[in-house]
């Protein structure tokens, strides 16, 4: 892209690590003081959760500026979604968020629903919700788990791997695969709920709790966890509005904004839940926002189970989806916070523009902005605290 | 302690102190010469044991070359050091160095010439007697005799160490 | 500070509370590690696997009818079937019909397509191969499923 | 010349003091091997510990239960290609692990484990140990600086701030434990073995000694202990998850495993430091209490009991094991091994031996009380920040354990100073 091209922008490196607004006085510098250092951290790092590239400025141990370089996963995903039909491409956006697969089908079925104009029968709807939140545990598992390793603590992660565990064993019985779920299609659910689905789901929430009680033993009040987390990669809520991060990360800050509650969709109006919300929004409030919200999600999971509705399951979608000429914006509540898919249907089978909005992308935005002047093990903390996945912000 | 081997010993670190010393001012990169400063002193520390000071000896490795010179190395490895290799290793004074050094030689050597009949020639069996309680001597020393200087060197230490504060400190 | 929080502070309860629960989940009989060539894992029934063509077990006749809904509902395009019409039967019969298994996603539409419930994904999972052929499945290979692997260098 | 080998055997002081170079010279060949083949079973135990509080299983296929696996990472270590960075300075590179491994190994010389089972008895023993060991650090800031690469510039950095700093803390508490040799008795000492004689003319471990200052000792020695050793929680020279691997990072085979190597051997040093000084050294538990020729016999017999328990579980689980053909090799190798154990075990009752090998039993076992530790810890706590550490070191650690010295003295001259008191009182 060259200069005068519309949208060029001059970025250097100098540029994305200005320190001048900062509140390191450069004035009354030594000269003790060690020269900056340059430090690469990934795309081959241990906790950068995937190739996520970020180049820190340092001055010893304190971190001046960050810059990441992202793209290391980049597949196309958008672009694929030009070239499938609407029905092909729902097993790609699993993809995105590998860990929260069900969220991504969730949201583009809906989207693709919502610009066919129908709506998923109410049965269908109670699946959706209950596979969504147990989604939403088996992500914040993940979360727990590498958070608390990337901090030191290594038994955490095997913990919630084993309770995961039993969540992807009622994804593998409903839809027959663990990761890549592919469970929705557009217009409800094409699996039934299998037999013992309800007990199953039930029997997670029943021994789910107390597992949950045990992390909280290993680490919230940890004095070691207590100090790497309390006041690190504070966000405040001006900033988190003004860099539009979403999810955990916006409610630890004190913003009570949840799209199941904000924006209803599928069958949420109907349950009765809590939204978490922290008071400083540093890394602490961060985890304990989503400590609390696995709970929440455990009392809907119990509500929809209780409430499953009998029905069909699949709405009247006609074979070939051929929507009509428009475009739509729709977005879930994701774990990891809003996930939106902007679609633009040129009245052909296959959408004319497909655009994600996923939240990792837009979270890890605010990286910069949380880790300055904090310490190289913070980084690694406040990234954890993200909770990126870089499949969905390379997309 | 039955001395073992006590010459072979002796020359042995002789030639290891001299040859670090000589490879501490040779070594144009300054983590090459402080390693060899440590090897002096660690040699140093042999001596000590030999003459039957073992407190002594622990303290010259646990201070010097445990505390002090990895202290020194760590600054070391934080200068530029690219800089240091391309300059010149002797300058303009060598001359003046050379008669100096060559000046201290012949005091050392005139010294020891004259005072030859106060050093012993032979390790004699009241040192040994020493070694046991080496530690108490010394404690008894510094904290009776030299009580005064004991302090007053503490309290250098500890303008020392509030000055390399205010000095490395940006803001107080 | 008042006193309490002061005493667990002192006297490590937050510590002690963790080295507790790491503690009595020694027991082996805690382990839930699975030894996988020895022990296998279970295969729940709408796992989607390795693809198989049925048959008719009365006739032994392949239930495929190329319709070419499979090739056509798959997104990566990794179908291909060619048929005939059989001039005596008037019905169309198989030619040629290749899966190829190595850039499958397993989403499972080729099977939700298949009208005659023909095309299926199995339970089998193993289907890794030490060379890329192999990978593309024909009729016959698709019809036999998956045979028991031994692993040899 | 046999005579002069022999002599030493019935004299009952270590070879240092008896001045037999030829015994000096086995002791310091069987601590070596004992102190390899130690950090080999460390290595093995840890995996399987810590895999056990994972809920995991942790090795299980080299070998019944992984039991070979140590030796074959080992050979796999050993035959590893031996990759030096191209722009590393390759003089300090090659010597880093050599100086670290040496001074690690050489602190053993001194650890006495049972009153004969030592290299030599030093009368600055104590002090020897903590200057070898505060070597070590040179080690680790040659690794770092020669691998010219940040990660472990910035892990040797850290790890010596962190060494130097909490060597500090842990001089303090030794030095109480040293005072405690001298007060109300009146013979002081830095030799490791007079300090465990002081304690068992004294009757009771350190540890309980001035109850809760001996404790208190303790507990800022076993906490600085962990952070000279650079394990979880303190293990920031090398957490992993932030500077790769530390200070080892460009390390690779045989290098690397002499890194390994150091760590574990230092951390037996200081937890046998740990173990002369507050728990008693190689003395059996309740000396004073449980005293008698029957108990003397019962407690003698503890090292056979347990290599008996050892095979018994062996042996159950040669019977447990699964019976298929695979396993097979498995389960004869681990009968094996059972009955090896339990072989070692009736060489153990024999008279002669028993009393020989009953302090090194003893002094193994406290030792091994810390190696538990160590891997609990390990398993349980996240890791602490690098300012916070230092917080730790010298807010917290530092003023306990000049507190805890004062209060020692103070207390050990309570019978001076109340009998000066009352000299004044008229």
């Amino acid at each position: 892209m060259g200069e005068n091209q519309p949208g060029y922008r001059e970025w250097t490196m100098s540029d994305s690590t200005r320190t001048d607004y900062l509140d390191l006085d450069t004035k009354d510098e030594t000269f003790l003081d060690a020269t900056e250092l340059v430090l690469n951290m990934g795309p081959q790092h241990p906790s950068t959760h995937g190739v996520l590239r970020v180049i820190l400025k340092l001055d010893g141990e304190k971190v001046l500026g960050t810059e990441c370089v992202i793209g290391y996963l980049h597949r196309g995903v958008e672009k694929i979604g030009e070239n499938r039909t609407y029905a092909m491409f729902n097993p790609y956006v699993d993809r995105m968020d590998y860990v929260a697969s069900v969220s991504n089908g969730l949201g583009y079925c809906e989207a693709v629903e919502k610009l066919l104009n129908v709506e998923a029968p109410p049965r269908a709807q109670y699946i959706r919700v209950i596979l969504t939140e147990l989604c939403r545990i088996a992500s914040h598992q993940v979360w727990l788990g590498t958070h608390a390793l990337d901090i030191g603590a290594l038994t955490p992660l095997f913990y919630c791997f084993r309770d995961r565990e039993e969540i992807l064993k009622i994804f593998e019985k409903y839809c027959g695969a663990r990761l890549t779920t592919h469970a929705f299609r557009i217009g409800g659910c094409i699996y039934e709920a299998y037999d013992g689905f309800e007990q199953d789901c039930q029997k997670f929430c029943d021994a789910f709790l107390p597992k949950l009680d045990e992390y909280e033993e290993l680490l919230t009040t940890n004095r070691i966890w207590v100090r790497r987390t309390k006041g690190v990669g504070i966000l405040n809520p001006e900033d988190c509005i003004a860099l539009g991060v979403t999810g955990p990360v916006l409610r630890a800050a004190g913003v009570k904004w949840d799209l199941r509650r904000a924006q209803p969709y599928e069958a949420y109006k109907d349950f009765d839940f809590e939204i978490p919300t922290g008071l400083n929004g540093d890394t602490y409030d961060r985890y304990l926002v989503r400590i609390e919200e696995m709970r929440q999600s455990v009392r809907i999971i119990r509500q929809a189970v209780e409430g499953l509705p009998q029905g069909p399951i699949m709405a009247k979608v006609p074979k070939v989806i051929k929507p009509p000429v428009g475009e739509i914006y729709h977005s879930i509540e994701a774990p990891k916070g809003e996930l939106g898919y902007f679609i633009v249907s040129d009245g052909s089978t296959q959408p004319y523009r497909v655009r994600v909005r996923p939240p990792s992308f837009v979270n890890l935005q605010a990286l910069d902005k949380m880790v300055r002047g904090l310490l190289v093990a913070d980084v690694v903390a406040v990234i954890g605290t993200l909770d990126i996945v870089l499949g969905e912000v390379d997309r | 302690m039955i001395p073992v081997a006590t010459t072979f010993f002796f020359y042995f670190l002789a030639v290891l102190a001299i040859g670090s010393a000589i490879a501490v001012i040779t070594q144009r990169n300054p983590v090459h010469a402080a390693l060899a400063l440590i090897v002096t002193l660690l040699a140093l520390a042999g001596f000590y044991l030999m003459l039957y000071a073992p407190f002594v000896a622990g303290v010259q490795i646990v201070l010097y070359a445990g505390g002090i010179m990895v202290l020194f190395l760590f600054v070391i490895m934080l200068v530029n050091l690219e800089q240091n290799i391309r300059e010149y290793q002797f300058n303009k004074q060598w001359l003046v160095g050379t008669i100096v050094a060559l000046a201290l030689g012949g005091l050392l050597l005139f010294v020891y010439r004259t005072g030859r009949g106060t050093f012993p020639t032979v390790f004699y069996q009241g040192y040994r007697g020493l070694e046991g309680d080496n530690t108490q001597q010394i404690g008894l020393a510094l904290y009776g005799q030299y009580m005064l200087p004991f302090e007053i060197a503490s309290l250098l230490l500890l303008v020392a160490i509030v000055g390399a504060v205010v000095m490395a400190k940006k803001r107080i | 500070m008042s006193l309490k929080p002061l005493l667990r502070k002192l006297f490590l309860v937050d510590l002690i509370k963790g080295l507790k629960v790491t503690f009595n989940y020694q027991a082996p009989s805690e382990a839930i590690t699975e030894q996988y060539p020895l022990e296998r894992p279970v295969i729940f029934e709408r796992f989607r696997g390795q693809p198989r063509l049925n048959s008719n077990p009365d006739t032994g006749e392949s239930l495929c009818i190329v319709c070419n809904l499979c090739a056509l509902a798959c997104p990566e395009q990794l179908i291909v079937v060619k048929g005939e019409r059989n001039p005596t039967t008037k019905r169309k019969e198989v030619v040629s019909w290749t899966y190829d298994l190595s850039r499958c996603m397993f989403c499972g539409l080729c099977a939700e397509a298949c009208s005659t419930d023909a095309l299926e994904l199995t339970q089998d999972y193993e289907m890794a191969l030490y060379t890329r052929e192999g990978m593309v499945l024909d009729q016959a290979a698709l019809e036999r499923g998956q045979e028991p692997k031994r692993y040899e260098k | 010349m046999f005579d002069a080998i022999t002599k030493y055997l019935s004299s009952a002081t270590t070879p240092g003091e008896a001045g037999s170079i030829f015994w000096a010279t086995i002791y310091i060949l069987i601590i070596t091997a004992g102190i390899s083949l130690s950090v080999i079973a460390m290595n093995w135990l840890e995996r399987k510990i810590l895999a056990h509080m994972q809920i995991r299983l942790g090795p299980m296929r080299v070998g019944p239960h992984g039991l070979l696996q140590p030796f074959a990472d080992a050979l796999k270590l050993l035959i590893k290609e031996d990759i030096i960075p191209a722009e590393a300075d390759k003089l300090v590179f090659w010597s880093a692990p050599v100086v670290v491994t040496m001074t690690a190994f050489t602190t053993f010389l001194v650890v006495p484990f049972g009153r004969t089972h030592a290299v030599t008895d030093m009368n600055i023993g104590i002090l020897f140990m903590l200057g070898v060991s505060s070597l070590g650090v040179l080690g680790i800031i040659m690794a770092g600086w020669s691998s010219n690469s940040h990660y472990p510039l910035m892990g040797s950095l850290r790890s010596s701030a962190q060494m130097v700093s909490y060597e500090i803390a842990m001089g303090l508490a030794i030095i109480c434990a040293v005072l405690m040799t001298s007060l109300q008795t009146g013979t002081g000492t830095l030799s490791m073995i007079g300090i465990v004689e002081a304690q068992a003319s004294q009757h009771t471990w350190f540890i309980f000694k001035f109850f809760p200052l001996g404790f208190l000792a303790f507990g800022v020695f076993a906490i600085a202990m962990v952070a000279e050793t650079n394990r979880a929680p303190f293990d920031l020279p090398e957490a992993e998850s932030e500077l790769v691997a530390g200070f080892h990072t460009e390390y690779s085979g045989f290098r690397w495993s002499l890194f390994f190597l150091a760590e574990y051997a230092a951390m037996l040093a200081v937890s046998s430091i740990a173990v002369t000084l507050w728990l008693g050294g190689w003395m059996r538990p309740f000396p004073n209490w449980l005293s008698g020729s029957i108990w003397n016999l019962a407690f003698s017999l503890f090292p056979a009991l347990t290599l008996f328990v050892l095979a018994g579980l062996c042996l159950l689980g040669t019977a447990r094991m699964p019976k298929i053909p695979q396993m097979k090799i498995q389960t004869v190798g681990l009968g094996i091994f059972g009955l090896l154990l339990g072989f070692i075990g009736l060489v153990l009752i024999i008279p002669g031996v028993r009393e020989r090998v009953q302090d090194i039993y003893w002094f193994v076992v406290k030792v091994a009380f810390f190696m538990y530790m160590y891997i609990w810890y390990r398993g349980t706590f996240p890791r602490y920040r690098f300012d916070q550490l230092m917080k730790v070191g010298w807010k917290v650690l530092l003023p306990t354990g000049l507190a805890v010295l004062i209060a020692t003295a103070l207390w050990g001259l309570l019978p001076q100073i109340s009998s000066a008191i009352v000299g004044v009182l008229p």
